[in-house]
């Protein structure tokens, strides 16, 4: 059976929704007669055409806020962050304006715009390119924060976005667009992924591993490992989903499992890892038998030195490592 | 300074020549309502009935009343904190504006916005946004909605004269000349940006609209305290963006009266109290219109009077119902976060969607 | 004895500064003529003249960037935002260039620069001026947070601040700047108070309740009320330093009343007392006697009616309520 | 695409004129090292010696070293991610450079940077910066720590033509002219932004850098590839800089010749191989450069093969160092974050700076 690709899965997705729906416009940076830096709206263009796949200047602060001015009239534009560090230059817009803007009309105003593109490290393209800002814009009601870890839930995720009427944020990852790890076997029948749903995708019963995007694919392989080599056997949550968020699924692992350990590619100082460690001690208190405990990344900017990065973001002997000390 | 006001110089222009008489009073009118709504406002304000900013729009009314006049069904306004002239132009009730700076239930943003954040979609009136310039995008985003849905219609953008020098905005002019979009960049030149004189904010050729030839677009300048100009050039602007689909930079002299904001303990010393008073004496818009509908015979001095008692009238009583107005409840505070939540929808029963205790 | 205003203290330290070295030059919007804003830089271009206090146009990105070039270079800029809810338009430059420039070069490049100004809500101005990013910032490893609480600490971390050879992001809070309560009794005398360096600001036995920032000041009041009210003896712990932290403090507090609850006016999620919850549950494990609670903001963008404002950040008598939740 | 090259139009410029061959054969050398050294990158790159991204600036060697060339002791350089160019230029060393690509110890950045962030401060050259335009505003920073301190000196900060439309370029532009900085900014124009020509992402009057007209900032714009053009205008600007204490724009036309970074799947699609074979057949700065000296009889043949061996044997030796460099110990990691930690000073050994397990 033929294995969709994660990059895959979302051009479908895209594809699909901009059959869906007239309302529905792809713009970003080289999105349409570059097919994307990182080829997820391949072909989008040349079979949609210009009014439907757009390609913008690289002024992400301009094009972003002319989304969500769009968004308020109706339209629902899927805006590509060539890398989602870009935001940085185009914050304003994204908090005050997207997040906002409801809120300060008395929910006269909506804006169902989809923010989307990788928000990873590991690639050695540095530290400005390389931020993972989930827990920056999940710690801002208003917002929506997605980071799917397979192609399933790319697929399934992406499409639940577009059809979100609140501005949802889809960080993706650059190393698993073609990561036959994160690869799926897609039904040719259309589904969605339901935003806020986080879900188990190893059974196990010693510890909880909790973690979201790529992290899930090293939790899944540490999980292998952890039963091979250790015979612990560790289950492995998924959150798929920053905000909102799927506590019962977290606490239900962890009064199960009695321990859990998080793995978050997030830099550690208030990153996603701390929101889940904070909850579960305070609702799953307990039920732990040992502190929840944290693999992040290591505490620096991205480093660009190659074989020092891959130390650097959470893999598996880190994980493996943090789960022995559990004790 | 500006020069002593000529005759309206563009009270020929087309869209100025076939007014009814009806149409000038209108204009009268909605310029004494802002005026009187905003003195109540003020007087409130003092009275401890409002918390924040307070950015009163008092000596620029001739600038949303004489653009929103030009407005159809598909014309679009957004503004900056400035807001409550161009909110009571398009078309708004004093009732829910001044509920709203109370901060009360019944206000136009269900006292979630205040006295920045003013809206009214069904009315084509897109806020009210405190982030300098920050509604500069977003006024594009509207134009590009119109064209998007292939709809004859303008934004018009308007932000202050500090704003121009946010970087927002100037990617919004390209991509507005880039992909002719049909935005009307309306600069409100008041001369200052809080304590800041132009001259010390920003540099430039001609004018700050002039900015513009940087990037193609076409721009205008004109006096803000005429109606007719402002009518005349909106007109163009217009036409242009309804037929061309084209962008416009539109610059507007215009003296704001109060300080920046309530708050502007300095609002005596970075400019003398003697340049308002004179443009007051000699360009108050509302002094303006007035004579000139005096001179046309349009209206006389009684009319005027019930105009204004009028006006006085209503600004009072809409603080008597600000007043009798209950505020939100407390569960109120995480209302209006989520649309999909508001509506439990599917989407807004999955997962968790606040965190505080 | 004349007690000096949090604001006057800030003014007094930034003139000693300017004095100390000529490096240092104060920029920002309206800080110079108009004696800023919040009359924080009161006298001080009146003072120094031109060139030591200088006004710029409303470009954050602009002049916040061009302060980093010139740290770079070795001038010493403290730039005033007016509100640090702005900082959303200069955010690229204060983390990626701020941040940034020493780790990619090397460490070749420093930035001694100082970005303060308030951060907080509270005052109904809306949710677009009502950010608290101590959080935001204090995950960027590269930089420095400091939150002060009273008049005291806003003096002597602004001097720390200003002598610091790396960036340092000075909070301040427009309600503190006239607090009688904030005030302190300033000896004539220069002193510093040392970034990373918590204080316990009043000694207890039952609970460690964890502020920073206003909510400083909330814990206080909270504190004496536990005390006469309910005989519950508080220990309030201000962390005055949230990037570096001083966890030490917090763990001996903690460890000492076993029981911690955490105030903190950021958003819950990702918030700065997410942080402060996944550190003790980890590090002070076996001497909890219940969960870490929390009395964050009410999650939402902050409301502008006045009366539910004061609801939604934390207050007295929600302090009061969740300690008693402890049990 | 530009005219036929015409027998150098500023050869006679005062400040080419006054050329000793000698400085002119160094300019030869330095664009041929450039080029031999990215050849070598490129080739080592694809041997998988490198992560991320190589941007290459092959074709745009005479823009870094002409305008390099006229820098004295407190005239800086900042410039964006297509660096290589730049840092050759101002006197870094390929070694250096090369183990900074493989990530070693002895890079420049000590394998913390990469190919987008070279530094040398001790040379003037602040880098190298991957946020497209986030450099124009610390290029000002550089120009306004120059005039703080009375310093007669110059920063030359280097753009493309994309980010010209970023909203912190206008900002800088603003300021620049309005508190007179010695700043000069060249946007080396090569056309494209990754793959978005230059007329897909720009709305302009003139070209790119007379949008400084916008701001009433000189300008110019010049071909990038002859030497003797680059160091006239930029001479201009400098003085500018240099007298006046004003700021510039310049505006170089160029072409790359490779794709926008090495993983650039599309190179060849966005425009033609031909567009480019044009350009190397008749523009070709170190041909063109080549070609005037031994017109002028400054070299000959055989002068510059001697030229070109050393600098492909230099780029050959760098890649050994790289190779046999050591990489950083995992430890390295958190250092350089903090300069106080670095120290460690008492400031450095206050609380708790990293929070990873
Ligand atoms: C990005 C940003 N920076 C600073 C401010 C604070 N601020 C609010 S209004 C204002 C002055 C704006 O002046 P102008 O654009 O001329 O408008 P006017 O007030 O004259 O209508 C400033 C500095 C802000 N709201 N947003
Ligand atoms: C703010 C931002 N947006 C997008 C990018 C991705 N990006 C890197 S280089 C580039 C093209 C820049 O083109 P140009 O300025 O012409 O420089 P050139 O590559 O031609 O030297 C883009 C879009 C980025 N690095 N930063
Ligand atoms: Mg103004
Ligand atoms: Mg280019």
């Amino acid at each position: 059976m033929a294995l969709t690709l994660y990059r895959q899965a979302l051009n479908r997705a895209l594809d699909e929704e901009l059959a869906n729906d007239e309302q529905v416009v792809i713009i970003g940076e080289e999105v349409a007669e570059y097919n994307g830096a990182y080829k997820v709206t391949n072909g989008l263009w040349k079979k949609w055409g210009d009014k439907r796949v757009v390609d913008t200047p690289i002024s992400e602060a301009g094009f972003i806020g002319m989304g969500i001015g769009a968004s308020m009239m109706g339209v629902r534009p899927v805006m590509e962050l060539m890398f989602f560090s870009f935001a940085y230059v185009a914050l304003d817009q994204m908090i005050n304006n997207a997040a906002c803007v409801r809120y300060m009309s008395g929910g006269l105003i909506n804006c169902p715009i989809v923010i989307r593109g990788p928000a990873n490290a590991g690639t050695s393209v540095g530290a400005t390119h390389s931020h993972t800002p989930e827990n920056l814009f999940a710690n801002v009601p208003g917002l929506k924060v997605v980071t799917p870890a397979t192609a399933h839930d790319a697929y399934g995720l992406m499409k639940s976005a577009v059809r979100d009427n609140d501005p949802v944020y889809v960080m993706e990852n650059t190393l698993l667009y073609g990561d036959p790890a994160a690869a799926s076997d897609l039904p040719d029948d259309e589904f969605t992924v339901p935003i806020g749903s986080a879900e188990v995708k190893r059974q196990g019963t010693d510890v909880s591993l909790i973690a979201h995007g790529r992290s899930v694919i090293v939790a899944l392989e540490a999980a292998k490992q952890l039963d091979e080599e250790k015979g612990i056997n560790a289950e492995v949550v998924d959150l798929r989903s920053i905000r909102p968020l799927d506590e019962e699924t977290i606490l239900k692992s962890v009064e199960k499992t009695n321990r859990a350990v998080l793995i978050d590619e997030n830099k550690p100082f208030c990153g996603v890892s701390s929101q889940i460690a904070a909850t579960i001690q305070e609702k799953a208190f307990d039920s732990l038998d040992s502190p929840v405990l944290r693999v992040t990344s290591i505490d620096a900017p991205a480093i660009y030195c190659p074989p020092l990065e891959k130390e650097q973001v959470p893999n598996v002997s880190r994980v493996v490592d943090m789960v022995q000390k559990l004790g | 300074m500006q020069e002593q006001i000529e005759t309206h110089k563009y009270s020929e222009a087309e869209v100025n020549k076939s007014l009814a008489d009806s149409e000038k009073i209108e204009f009268l009118r909605q310029m004494v309502r802002i005026r009187r709504f905003e003195e109540a406002s003020l007087k409130y304000y003092n009275a401890g009935k409002m918390g924040g900013f307070l950015h009163l729009y008092i000596g620029q009314e001739s600038i949303a009343v004489g653009t929103a006049s030009l407005c159809g069904d598909n014309d679009h306004i957004i503004t900056a904190y400035r807001d409550h002239g161009h909110a009571l132009a398009v078309g708004m009730s004093m009732n829910e504006c001044m509920a709203e700076l109370y901060g009360k239930k019944t206000g136009c943003s269900k006292g979630k916005g205040g006295s920045m954040h003013f809206f009214a979609p069904d009315k084509n009136f897109w806020g009210g946004h405190g982030i300098v310039a920050g509604q500069t995008p977003l006024g594009l985003g509207l134009a590009y909605g119109l064209k998007y849905n292939e709809v004859k219609g303008a934004s018009l953008c308007f932000l202050g004269d500090g704003a121009v020098n946010q970087g927002s905005f100037h990617e919004s002019l390209n991509l507005a000349q880039l992909w002719e979009l049909p935005v009307i960049y309306i600069i409100e030149n008041n001369g200052y940006s809080m304590g800041t004189s132009q001259k010390r904010s920003s540099a430039f050729n001609n004018c700050l609209a002039g900015r513009g030839d940087a990037y193609g677009i076409e721009w205008d300048v004109g006096k803000g305290n005429d109606i007719y100009e402002v009518r005349a050039k909106t007109k163009e602007a217009m036409d242009r963006a309804h037929n061309d689909s084209q962008p416009t930079i539109l610059e507007f002299d215009t003296c704001r009266y109060q300080g920046h904001s309530v708050a502007d303990s300095n609002a005596k010393k970075y400019r003398s109290p003697e340049e308002i008073d004179y443009y007051k004496e000699n360009y108050d818009p509302i002094n303006v219109w007035k004579n000139s509908l005096l001179e046309e015979g349009v209206i006389d001095e009684n009319d005027y009077k019930e105009i204004d008692n009028a006006a006085k009238d209503e600004a009072k009583e809409s603080a008597t119902f600000a007043e009798e107005s209950p505020f939100p409840e407390p569960s109120a505070i995480t209302d209006d976060v989520y649309f999909e939540v508001d509506n439990q929808t599917e989407s807004g029963k999955q997962g968790k969607h606040f965190f505080h205790d």
